[in-house]
């Protein structure tokens, strides 16, 4: 019901909402948690396992019971917490976890089987019979679990990420976080401040409070008007700082656009912020905690605290006649703003034995509230007194059983909290987060007077590891009101009693568990699954411990609390992994062919982050394999253009450069002569190979050296490395220019023809033999012609500075199709390389040698090189390694896909008789037939036989001749030209 | 007590009231014929099956924690066997086989679920290398099935088909793997072991492995010494630490493996989906949670948690692939404690000291990996003679560079895995 | 994490990436027990660790770091080269 | 010799990308590039950079500009002389490394050029840590990349060409979303 004055909310207006599609309004201000209670909504939910009825428990992100549904279509959100959830026009929300419906739920008949339902119940039975499992238990346990749905659709919204640095972050906007702020503020440090409301003021939002003789909320608003002002101090609302990283790194969520309906498109929904901070001051504040007693779930059932706040700070009466019960004096708070807002209380019960209040209404000391009743919304509480049991007719009840300093953050570096036997509660131990103070009730000060000095104690300290210097202090005066806590857990007695709501776990199952020995914290929380739902057990750590420590006859400081990791509140995926959706994923590179390649319609595809021409179709052409086919011919027959930009390109340079390259290559460098270019192979260290590839010398002390476009960055990655720890010494300077030259092979047998007349001029092996380079000219621009191939035909590599490639292209591609010819893509490149039995990383996978490879003879006897001695090992240079060799079918089946194995034929295709595998094959439109390389156990020295290829997978089973890996001119006729 | 769905409703009648302990909390005895270190779900399920197979139950498991408080109690809980090189092919086959009979075995359940993984690969070089994979997992006598973009759009509608960075080809669908309850599994095989007669000791941290002439005599603990003629360090994460009471320095890095779990969600998320391009792999827990993780943070660590760029890598790595999960709230993170061997496999093997045995290297598959490994380090300690299926787990493969099983082809050397 | 590179300043660990630990490459191109331990063999300390580090989307250098594998807390940071394992 | 034929093209349009409000994104044409890596020991060309081109070289961080050009430090032993063709005298004190069509230079300036950035690169962009004329190798939308602030408002970012789409892209979503941030 909502009260007729007060409150912080905009009468004036009124915004309009529904619940389960039911018209409800509130005002600008509330939550949904808070419009739900003033519009007389008791249930707001069903709970997780026995789907009893739930209404609002608590008013922060703590809420375990308040969980909704938002929105719809994609849009959909479940597990909202209405008490976090800002009200705004228009705003749809559903329940959860209940069908038809939340006042009729079908699964509510667990609740009457919860005797065979209790805490781990589901390790005991469901075993037979075995294969039941899958498809009839699981499924069944699947539906009844989980919370909200989500919608099976791409989220739609925007949400973003973003990196913040400060001096100083100070977490929480309460009385303590505000003076922190204040005081560094003042001294000119760089402060950043994030509060997880919408409006900085912590408890004093909820509370009826004097500072310096004034309503605290003046104070506040005071003070962060200073703030405001102040340049050097960001503050943040909405935002809660979620994890604790190393060296000063913080996460934190901030709820950017979720406050209104009409959100502008790219405005995102969340943000995710990355806080790098030199000190910091945790001033979260403290959570109040329950007393666990039979049915204390039942809808009307709320924290004492929270229902000041609806009180206070939403002008909601939380009903007609209302109990408090509690073990504290902040409790008397309750029922003193209560009877002020005139509401009924019906009794005020305090577990205390000595305890006493002035305040004018029923009063019972040293009684417990023994019992909660109304299954669909609180009708009576019975309550033990030392003079008998007493039933009080009331439709909501506060509880409070203690509050439990926010010290999550202060565990998220493996820092463990220390037990206070006066606050009954867990305090943050002192530097277990490097530069992070607290201050506070997070220090477990429970008064306004006290959160002020510790806040400007804690920015003093703060400051002075900041190097500045602390401002003049003025702490106003402010309450001092007492806490005064006696320890109450659990009140004896039957029935099922919950200490976590949100999952469902009672005293009862908690006893079980110790009784059936999972006596360690650790083991309660997992057999019980307590700590485990949505409220990560905020709410309900402690009274479960306490109640395992009873039960096994330990203290609290002995049993000792679960580990608080990341996040402090859960993050959506979308927040965290903001900027992933579709192809935001990894950056995209295009070759500087790119848009021609598409003009020319051929599908790309990527080469790990470059994409890449598979082939270019011409009219007429149906399937792949005829553009390939003849892409293939071009290039046997004519000439093929292809970009080979992708190509890791390393620039050489220094006295050592030679030497250098004489370490990181197997073969030898040194001896190469300016102008030539030589093919090398660079191993591991580990003795197999990372990579090959070309490298050219075009001056002195100047090379330059190709990689394979997937290993470009792992090798300068593991030349720099080389150069800067394994040979510091060495002048050896290494740059990559991939990006700088667009690079072209022109391959066929009219290539030379075709560079000549691009060129003007002669290109005969007099003027540029096989594997020679030289610089050139194109119409002005300087270049570089590269006699190399990887198609086994007469071929050159010609670059130009990248500014140029796409008109290169254009070019050579048109003189190409002049002559017969044509560009080629990666499907044809793949062929000729298959033909001529070269390598790609389906050959260079990683686990093969140099020996495997055939390529001993590139391993120099006669010099040092990184991965000799590794690659020496016995094992490596084992006969029977499976060695590369090539395929070819002899039987009536042609099939030889990759991924098939090998086996000598008449034996069975199982593990313990497989002779090697099949890396990479195609139709040789040249041969006319199929051809594969692949590894064989003793391979080179098994050509001619005959083997059985299968191929479980593809239902191939082919009979093969082993043969060479070289199909086509061995001598290199072609190549020479 | 044997449990069964009868037994949970005599109980649930008589207010539950007849469950004793799981297992027992014995005194550690002076001396045993074999100290297990290391409480986890290879050293539990190592005591049980020396029991249950050998008849050898004057066996002591130590753990510094609780039972089960290691990886096997902070993993992803995927159970799948689709390995492709020798050695490790016919181990996790074994080991698959052993998880399918696991509850009965147990009279636990493990809830071990047979969903279904499914790697998903973005190029006709991936495809290439998925189908060595399945052909070799059918080699084994497992199972494999390799299916095409629409093969995958079947099972995985929610992917995201036309804008994922790397876009979806096919997938390896290997429909005998799936997932378990990861404590169940440690809880089970500690109640097998303890019944058994095998003594369970926790809060008991070893704190030096006592060896004379090049023997092992014992071990040191916090709990007092213990004789022991042999000693099995099953410490996975704590390998190195362990091992160096005993004078051995081992081929392993500990590094941190982060995971993930959201709240509770309806069903969604049928399978275990990985992706490899973006290293991200989900599935979604029994309870609806979606539990995904990633690759390692890539640096040392002791800490049992990592940093934001990889968490966030994973998330991004989430929203490319399958956009559906955005809504979903990440609950709690963690980070595991990973034994790194240079090529990625594990060693179960003797040492050079006589008696002391060594189960370690797991990397990030050690979880699947429980009742095989279990099995395979009991046929040792009982026989001296490597199990069949692990043989190919030698200590010395390193120096003589034989039978290294380098799956992931990144290189047999360490930070490459 | 964050680390401070020698010419870089404070950067955030995901401009770093771990290079392995440091450890003094040995003399000789014969396989021995020195290369076997180089190259497998690791003290794996719980505590203190020298490293190498790449900051690799950053200057490119390769730093010799001092870490605590336990809390992460850095101790020194400086360049590789010139520095000596 | 061979007709002139080859014709240059810069990654991305030049010029004006998005302006929104007082916040622009600018493609800037592509200017003469050329790496200089001193080896060990970088007096000799600290002394033939201010001989040859009347330009200091930069400390780590800096940055070094005449009318005539810019010398930036571009990471470990290296700088970008940026503007005018080296001069071949340089060569004794350096090598010299063509890189003027390998890098993609993208303006981006106005009031909220620096909330822009700090969804793009995690670098702390503070007056104290970045002022006028400072430089920094980092990342940048998870690319390599190097920012340079060249106006109390205005930051000039370079990436690889080949991923100068990408670049352009997520400047202008970010600076969209960042725009309807303010616009609240």
């Amino acid at each position: 019901m909502r009260l007729s004055k007060g409150g912080r909310i905009d009468r004036s207006r009124a915004v309009s909402f529904t619940f389960d599609g039911r018209a409800l309004s509130g005002h600008p201000g509330d939550t949904l948690a808070s419009a739900l209670l003033a519009s007389g909504q008791k249930v707001v939910g069903r709970s997780f396992k026995y789907h009893r009825p739930r209404g609002v428990f608590s008013a922060g992100s703590e809420e375990p019971n308040a969980l909704v549904t938002l929105g719809a279509g994609a849009r959909r959100e479940p597990n909202v917490r209405a008490t976090m959830q800002e009200l705004f026009d228009g705003l749809e929300a559903q329940s959860q976890n209940c069908w038809p419906s939340l006042d009729w739920d079908l699964l509510e008949v667990n609740d009457l089987f919860a005797d065979f339902l209790g805490a781990g119940f589901y390790y005991k039975t469901f075993m037979w019979p075995r294969k039941a499992w899958e498809w009839l238990y699981e499924p069944a346990i699947r539906r009844a679990a989980g919370l909200g749905a989500l919608s099976g659709q791409p989220d739609p919204e925007p949400n973003e990420k973003a990196f913040a640095h400060c001096d100083l972050l100070v977490i929480g906007g309460g009385p303590a976080g505000l003076m922190v702020a204040l005081q560094a503020g003042r001294a000119g440090a760089d402060v950043i401040l994030c509060d997880e409301d919408h409006e900085p003021g912590g408890r004093l939002l909820s509370e009826v409070e004097e500072i310096a003789g004034a309503p605290a909320m003046e104070w506040v608003a005071a003070t962060l008007a200073e703030l405001e002002a102040m340049d050097n101090v960001r503050i943040m609302i909405r935002t809660t700082v979620t994890g604790v990283y190393d060296q000063g790194t913080f996460g934190a969520l901030e709820r950017v656009g979720r406050h209104m309906k009409h959100r502008p498109g790219p405005l995102p929904l969340d943000c995710f912020w990355r806080i790098a901070a030199k000190a910091s001051v945790l001033a979260a504040g403290a959570l109040e905690r329950p007393v666990a007693f039979q049915d204390n779930d039942r809808p009307g059932v709320m924290l004492a605290g929270a229902m000041r706040s609806y009180l206070n700070r939403y002008a909601v009466a939380p009903g007609d006649a209302v109990t408090v019960f509690g073990n504290n004096d902040d409790a008397h708070r309750t029922a003193r703003d209560l009877l002020a807002a005139g509401v009924h209380v019906a009794g005020l019960v305090d577990s205390r034995p000595g305890a006493a209040t002035d305040l004018d209404l029923p009063f019972y000391a040293g009684a417990q509230v023994t019992r909660a009743s109304g299954r669909m919304g609180l009708e009576a509480v019975s309550i033990r007194t030392p003079s008998g049991e007493v039933k009080l007719q009331s439709d909501a009840l506060a509880v409070s059983g203690g509050w439990n300093p926010s010290l999550h953050l202060t565990c998220h570096l493996n820092g463990r909290p220390e037990w206070s036997e006066t606050l009954a509660a867990f305090l943050p131990r002192p530097g277990v987060v490097p530069g992070m103070q607290v201050a506070g009730a997070a220090t477990g000060i429970f008064t306004t007077a006290g959160c002020l000095a510790s806040g400007a104690e804690a920015a003093g300290k703060a400051l002075e590891t900041l190097g500045l210097s602390v401002p003049p202090l003025d702490l106003p005066q402010a309450g001092e009101q007492g806490y005064g806590v006696q320890p109450l857990w659990a009140v004896a007695g039957n029935g099922r009693a919950w200490l976590d709501l949100a999952n469902d776990v009672t005293v009862k199952d908690v006893r079980q568990a110790a009784s059936e020995n999972f006596r360690s914290v650790e083991h309660m929380k997992r057999y019980t699954t307590q700590g485990m739902a949505p409220d990560q057990g905020k709410i309900s750590n402690l009274g479960a411990m306490a109640v395992l420590a009873d039960a096994t006859g330990r203290d609290v400081a002995a049993t000792g609390i679960t580990t608080y990791r990341p996040p402090y509140v859960p993050v959506p995926i979308a927040a965290l992994g903001a900027g992933g959706k579709g192809k935001g994923f990894a950056p995209e590179r295009l070759t500087t062919s790119h848009a021609q390649s598409l003009a020319m319609s051929a599908p790309m595809i990527e080469a790990g982050l470059w994409y890449r021409p598979s082939y270019f179709p011409r009219t007429g052409e149906k399937h792949w394999r005829q553009s390939c086919d003849r892409e293939v011919a071009h290039v046997r027959e004519a000439v093929g253009v292809a970009d080979v930009s992708t190509l890791g390109k390393i620039d050489l340079q220094g006295r050592d450069a030679a030497r250098f390259l004489d370490l990181v290559y197997t073969n030898t460098f040194s001896t190469l002569k300016e102008g030539r270019a030589r093919y090398g192979v660079m191993l591991r260290e580990d003795g197999h190979v990372m990579d090959d590839g070309t490298t050219a010398r075009i001056g002195p002390e100047h090379f330059v050296m190709t990689t394979t476009t997937a290993a470009a960055g792992e090798v300068m990655g593991h030349l720099e490395f080389v150069s800067q720890v394994l040979v510091p010494g060495w002048d050896v300077r290494l740059i990559s220019v991939t990006e700088q030259w667009a690079q072209f092979a022109v391959a066929g047998p009219q290539s030379r023809a075709l560079l000549e007349e691009l060129l003007g001029r002669d290109l005969s092996d007099a003027a540029l033999s096989f594997m020679g380079t030289m610089p050139i000219e194109i119409g002005g621009v300087e270049g570089r012609l590269f006699r190399i191939s990887f198609s086994g035909e007469l071929a050159y590599e010609i670059a130009v500075p990248a500014r140029y490639g796409e008109s290169l292209f254009t070019r050579l591609v048109g003189m190409a199709e002049a002559r017969g010819g044509g560009a080629y893509g990666m499907e044809a490149l793949n062929v000729l390389r298959i033909e001529k039995g070269f390598l790609t990383h389906a050959e260079l996978h990683g686990r093969t040698t140099a020996f495997d490879l055939g390529l001993e003879r590139w391993m120099s006897p006669s010099k040092s090189f990184i991965c000799k001695a590794a690659a020496s090992r016995p094992g490596l240079l084992a006969e029977d390694r499976e060695r590369l060799i090539g395929l070819r079918p002899v039987g009536a089946s042609k099939m030889i896909p990759p991924g098939a194995f090998l086996f000598n034929e008449g034996d069975e295709a199982v593990r313990e008789n497989a002779q090697g595998y099949v890396t990479s094959s195609c139709y040789s439109p040249t041969l006319g037939e199929t051809i594969a390389l692949g590894f064989l156990k003793s391979g080179p020295e098994r050509i001619g036989e005959h083997l059985r290829l299968v191929d479980h997978l593809r239902e191939a089973v082919t009979i093969c001749e082993v043969c060479e890996t070289c199909f086509l001119d061995p001598e290199g006729e072609r190549t020479r030209g | 007590m044997r449990f069964s769905g009868l037994r949970v409703l005599k109980e649930g009648l008589t207010g539950n009231r007849g469950w004793g302990p799981h297992w027992r909390d014995p005194a550690p005895k002076p001396a045993y014929d074999i100290v297990i270190i290391g409480g986890g779900g290879h050293g539990l399920a190592t005591a049980f099956y020396l029991a249950k197979e050998h008849g050898l139950t004057n066996v002591a498991v130590l753990e510094k924690g609780y039972l089960g408080g290691g990886n096997v109690g902070r993993n992803t809980t995927i159970v799948r066997a689709n390995y492709f090189l020798p050695g490790n092919s016919e181990f996790y086959s074994h080991s698959l086989k052993l998880w399918e009979g696991l509850e009965n075995e147990l009279n636990y359940n493990v809830m071990h679920s047979q969903r279904g993984v499914i790697n998903l690969f973005h190029s006709d070089g991936q495809r290439d290398a998925a189908a060595r994979r399945g052909n070799a997992m059918i080699n084994q006598g497992d199972d494999a099935e390799l299916l095409d973009r629409e093969g995958v759009r079947r099972l995985l509608p929610y992917l995201d088909y036309d804008q994922a960075r790397f876009p979806i080809y096919g997938a390896l669908h290997h429909k005998r793997g799936g997932t378990a309850r990861h404590d169940a599994v440690a809880w089970g095989f500690a109640r097998g072991a303890s019944a058994r007669g095998v003594d369970l000791i926790q809060n008991c941290e070893v704190t030096g492995i006592d060896t004379s002439g090049g023997r092992v005599t014992g071990v040191q603990t916090s709990r007092g010494a213990i004789k022991a003629r042999k000693v099995a360090i099953v410490t996975a994460g704590r390998s190195g630490q362990v091992a160096q009471m005993a004078g051995l320095r081992l081929p392993i890095e500990s590094h941190i493996l982060q995971a993930f779990v959201t709240e509770g969600l309806k069903p969604v998320i049928d399978n275990v989906v990985t992706f490899g391009m973006g290293h991200f792999y989900i599935s979604q827990s029994d309870k609806g949670g979606l539990v995904f993780g990633g690759d390692l943070d890539f640096y040392p660590s002791y800490a049992q948690r990592g940093n934001l760029p990889t968490a966030e890598h994973v998330m991004e790595a989430g929203m490319t692939l399958m956009p559906m999960i955005g809504k979903a709230r990440v609950l709690r993170s963690w980070g595991g404690i990973m034994d790194m061997t240079p090529d990625g496999s594990p060693i179960i093997d003797r040492t050079h000291i006589e008696g002391l045995y060594l189960d370690c290297g797991w990397c990030y598959g050690g979880f699947k990996a429980v009742p095989g490994s279990g099995f395979a380090l009991a046929h040792l300690l009982a026989t001296d003679r490597p199990h069949d299926s692990a043989a190919g787990f030698r200590l010395e493969r390193f120096r003589d560079g034989q039978g290294l099983m380098d799956e992931e082809g990144t290189g047999a050397q360490h930070n490459t895995h | 994490m964050r680390m401070t590179c020698p010419l870089c300043g404070a950067r955030d660990l995901r401009e770093f990436t771990f290079r392995g630990a440091a450890l003094a490459r040995p003399e000789g191109d014969d396989w021995n027990e020195a290369w076997h331990d180089y190259l497998h063999l690791r003290d794996n300390p719980a505590g203190e660790s020298r490293e190498y580090w790449a900051h690799a989307a950053g200057c490119g250098a390769v730093l010799l770091v001092t870490r605590d594998t336990r809390t992460h807390e850095i101790f020194a940071v400086e360049q590789a080269r010139g520095a000596g394992a | 010799m061979a007709e002139p034929m080859l014709k240059a093209q810069n990654a991305l349009p030049q010029g004006e990308a998005l302006v929104l409000g007082d916040t622009r994104i600018d493609v800037l044409p592509m200017p003469r590039m050329t790496s200089l890596m001193p080896g060990p020991g970088h007096a000799a060309l600290a002394k033939a950079l201010r001989k040859h081109h009347g330009l200091d070289l930069p400390d780590p961080g800096g940055r070094v500009s005449s009318d005539e050009g810019e010398c930036l430090w571009f990471g470990l032993g290296q700088y970008m002389l940026i503007g005018p063709a080296p001069s071949p005298l340089l060569a004794g004190a350096a090598t010299l490394t063509e890189q003027s069509d390998a890098w993609t230079s993208v303006l981006l300036e106005g009031p909220l050029a620096r909330q822009v950035l700090a969804r793009l690169t995690p670098l702390d962009l503070r007056d104290a840590s970045l002022p006028l004329g400072a430089t920094a190798r980092s990342e940048i939308a998870h690319m390599m990349g190097s920012l340079t602030r060249v106006g109390s408002e205005a930051f000039r970012l370079m990436v690889f060409r080949s991923m100068a789409q990408t670049l352009l892209h997520e400047l202008k979503d970010t600076l969209e979303a960042v725009a309807a941030r303010q616009a609240l």
